[in-house]
């Protein structure tokens, strides 16, 4: 009872909590799943951009998108570490992501069809992303709070290369503008859905908002986005495909409509467009590259036998 | 000049290519890091096709650019050796072992022109030497470790790393045959005449292939070819269709 | 009118992008007659596409014909249903047995479709459906015998198929589902209704799937697409890429 | 004796050997490794031209294409069809190809890299082809005369299009009748190299002519080729790359160049440019249809039983 109420005295002091410390089980179940979760979307999300490097128009554009895809590993690896400090094991982790029983974030579930769209996920997408990521860099458990301020600060440059790879674009042929334009109308709601249920569905919010593992409403901080976008958007020249949205005045923040919980709940249950394809080839990838980690583990237990004897 | 193009050409196409090849294994990889590692070395290698690219067609004085060059030129005006090109996997056509094969010996004779590069009367060619160098023999130390983990780890890793050299080697005397412009150029103290090159890359792929306990594969060398003519393999039409396609899809396009 | 333009590339899209599919297997089919066999099938779909696709072109009364719309459409002008896109191998996409089970599948609801198509009052898709029964009723008789052989033979036999029917089983309720153009051309007495075709195309596949004692699949609809709004899967661009390279490479080109 | 004596006054009065007729061991022999090598050749000759398939730059020709290759997986049925009269196994013939112990035209080990290669190889490599097999329509051996007629006349109609297609090339853009000068510069010599090595060098051809498995030597079939295709060269607007090629008034026929014989046998024994690639493409389609093979079998088998039953 001491060294709970000394881990509810940091955290409500916005203190950070440490590997080291005492903590409830409960919060590091907790924070073990929400950190995976995390690094699994970063693993994932490797793909749908992976998928246009190959591709890509410009060779400047291949250079920053496989950067970019390079600095996604990256931030996998730091949140695995991450979770590892609170007892997690990166093998079980990834086993619990290609079988299905951990989750990563829906968006990634939706195809990328054009290089537009690649563009389109620096912008909305990893703005989403940062959206519910900033908090985090004062979220209470100090490995991931350290995470994020390096995970944000890269996503913030994704991002920008992401609008100034979509304002070229819309600078250029009409075609270009067209494709943008289809981006945009492709992955807006998918977006949107980045923020999970609405607050009157959500549940956990209250003990992680107590634990300072969450900061705002799932709806607090879509409405952040959405009032943030919108200039963008306007500047960019594109039409965000919802009717409803408009500026409210007495609110101070855009209306926006309704989003189709059905898709929601059929991409988060399985059904998306690619849910199969993204967990099947993060699967063949590991399975194919079994071998590899075992001849090195081999090769380093024979050299460590080696230099015991030396 | 022509020639000076023409074998600015041959080093960048060479990068661009493999690049294009190890950046397939993005997401692919048998381990995260690795990951992130042949993403770095796939990005250096871009980094040189790009000035080597963007030096041939400030040379060539026609009106185009590297991406013009990267994407609007036809198979058999890529000037690259067939050794970048063949498929190493990921996928049916190789695999990790033989991705490594071919990095190490690529990486070894690459750094071994790269090393006398530097000295170049071409200034742009001696800076990108220079600034290779350094990068490439990274890429090496890679490859070499990787071989060494995979020839000394299980008996399956080291079938693996046996039958990725002998995939690989039959390209490998391509490199060492100094195509016409090499050797003007080399004459000129511009270029690196290819077949000085021989024994120190046979130096140090032994040293690693010793270290490794790995015999120097035997098989003989392909016909057909030189790359260096735009006599390519099979699979470099489709590499490229994947490559090009959007860019030629759009012309006009801004990127 | 734009509406029969749309809808010949639809059924010819169909067509157009499954014997893209079907030929990969040329060279590659488990036994040599299934090499003819499959070249055969794709051949029927090839020229099936290509009198949609030159339809299309007509109706459009643009100035295109079946190249230019085969060869330089981008991918979000295609209107094919996702189902024929999808890689079913030879490769590590799929493998026979899933090529079996998509033929099978759009065997079946092509055939029911044709069928009717044959009494539309657009004399050139009532003569198209006409000289397509006879195909695709084939086509369709193939693929069941290949499931019952499959679903009857060994037991990874079976287990490959019944895999290869999981793998295409959640693109099937697209096939069904009525674009707004398919539904006013329906009014119009041009067009088939897709809806109209589920309950004899369930019949029949519940026939098949009797014979060959097999359950039919209770994988749910995929999200995403449809197809015939030009929202495919990420497999398409892959395949526009390989397929159109050439033609793009060269404008103006005669062939 | 009295057998052996029938048998040589059939092949004399150039009448055919049937399957139930009484042959000589070493005629049997001779054409069992004819027929089979020949039967290779048109499976691993589907692999060069279908190569080209999925890129063909229109409808027709992707359906001309198609139809050729897949008439090519015919010509090899009828040819194992035609060895089984012999009492070959197919299975048997496949394996020693996929082995490496049974040889196929080295024509296929010469990569085709553009789409004018498919015109070339229907001019020149079918051209070639038929100059060889047309003697063969003749042969003592029924079954396999049989089979040849069939297929000669099938190449025939390939070779023509080959020829339209480059007709149809060489009267489209500059670039194009470059890509078919370039193809004809790749396929020219080693089609001069399908007829084998010269006379001085070859075996077995006194045996074979007496036998009527072969009826013309290679010299003589490679002139004829040569005096065939010069003028068909000359209509097209393609430069053969002889410089010694030329019309010799006193022989009547064409002088050529000097066959690279280093490289004739580079590639017969299997360091040519693909001869790696076409046998291990042929071993994995086999391999990788074993279990569909198997399934046919044990399918048929069980109904068998089952009819047998009833």
């Amino acid at each position: 009872m001491e060294l709970e109420r000394e881990f509810e005295r940091v955290v409500a002091a916005d203190h950070r909590v440490e590997p080291r410390d005492w903590m409830p089980d409960g919060y590091r179940k907790t924070l073990i799943r929400q950190i995976a979760q995390h690094a699994h979307s970063e693993i994932i999300g490797m793909q749908p951009e992976g998928n246009w490097i190959s591709r890509a128009p410009s060779l400047r554009r291949k250079a920053i998108l496989l950067a970019k895809v390079q600095d996604e590993a990256g931030h996998g690896l730091y949140l695995y570490a991450a979770a590892e400090t609170l007892g997690a094991d990166r093998e079980d982790l990834t086993t619990k992501l290609i079988t299905g029983r951990q989750k990563y974030s829906s968006i990634f579930n939706y195809p990328t069809l054009s290089f537009a769209d690649v563009g389109v996920i620096g912008w909305l997408v990893d703005g989403a992303a940062i959206c519910n990521q900033v908090p985090l860099c004062r979220t209470s458990y100090g490995p991931y709070a350290r995470a994020m301020i390096r995970v944000c600060k890269e996503e913030s440059f994704h991002q920008r290369q992401g609008y100034e790879l979509l304002l070229t674009m819309m600078a250029g042929t009409r075609d270009q503008r067209e494709m943008v334009q289809r981006a945009v109308d492709r992955f807006w709601w998918p977006s949107l859905m980045m923020f999970g249920p609405s607050d009157t569905e959500s549940t956990n919010t209250e003990q992680s908002m107590k634990w300072r593992i969450k900061r705002h409403t799932n709806d607090e901080l879509r409405q952040k986005f959405v009032d943030m976008t919108v200039p963008q958007a306007a500047k960019l020249g594109v039409t965000l495909p919802d009717p409803d949205l408009k500026w409210n005045p007495e609110r101070g923040h855009h209306d926006f409509g309704e989003i189709d919980w059905t898709e929601f709940w059929q991409v988060v249950h399985g059904d998306g467009p690619c849910n199969a394809q993204r967990v099947e080839h993060r699967r063949k990838a590991h399975e194919d590259g079994a071998w590899v980690r075992e001849a090195a583990a081999a090769y380093a237990a024979k050299k460590a036998a080696k230099e015991h004897v030396a | 000049t022509d020639d000076l193009a023409a074998y600015a050409l041959m080093l960048g196409d060479d990068a661009l290519i493999l690049s294009q090849r190890l950046a397939e294994w993005t997401s692919r990889a048998p381990e995260l890091e690795e990951d992130v590692a042949l993403a770095n070395i796939a990005l250096d290698l871009l980094g040189q096709a790009r000035l080597l690219l963007t030096r041939a067609a400030e040379a060539d004085g026609v009106a185009c650019d590297e991406d013009t060059l990267a994407f609007e030129r036809d198979e058999h005006e890529f000037r690259n050796t067939r050794l970048v090109e063949v498929d190493c996997g990921p996928g049916p056509g190789g695999d990790f072992a033989a991705t490594i094969a071919r990095l190490l010996v690529f990486a070894t004779h690459r750094l071994a022109l790269l090393q006398r590069l530097v000295g170049s009367r071409d200034p742009v060619l001696s800076a990108v030497a220079a600034k290779g160098v350094k990068e490439v023999a990274y890429h090496r130390d890679h490859a070499a470790q990787w071989t060494l983990r995979l020839a000394g780890g299980t008996e399956y890793s080291r079938e693996r790393m046996i039958a990725g050299l002998d995939l690989v080697w039959p390209y490998v005397e391509e490199l060492f045959t100094a195509h016409p412009v090499e050797a003007r150029l080399a004459d000129a103290g511009v270029a690196v005449d290819p077949a000085e090159l021989r024994a120190e890359v046979d130096e140090v792929l032994d040293t690693v292939f010793t270290a490794a306990d790995l015999q120097r594969p035997t098989a003989a060398a392909r016909a057909g070819g030189p790359g260096r003519d735009g006599i390519h393999t099979e699979a470099m039409g489709y590499l490229l269709a994947e490559m090009q396609h959007i860019h030629r899809s759009m012309p006009g396009a801004l990127w």
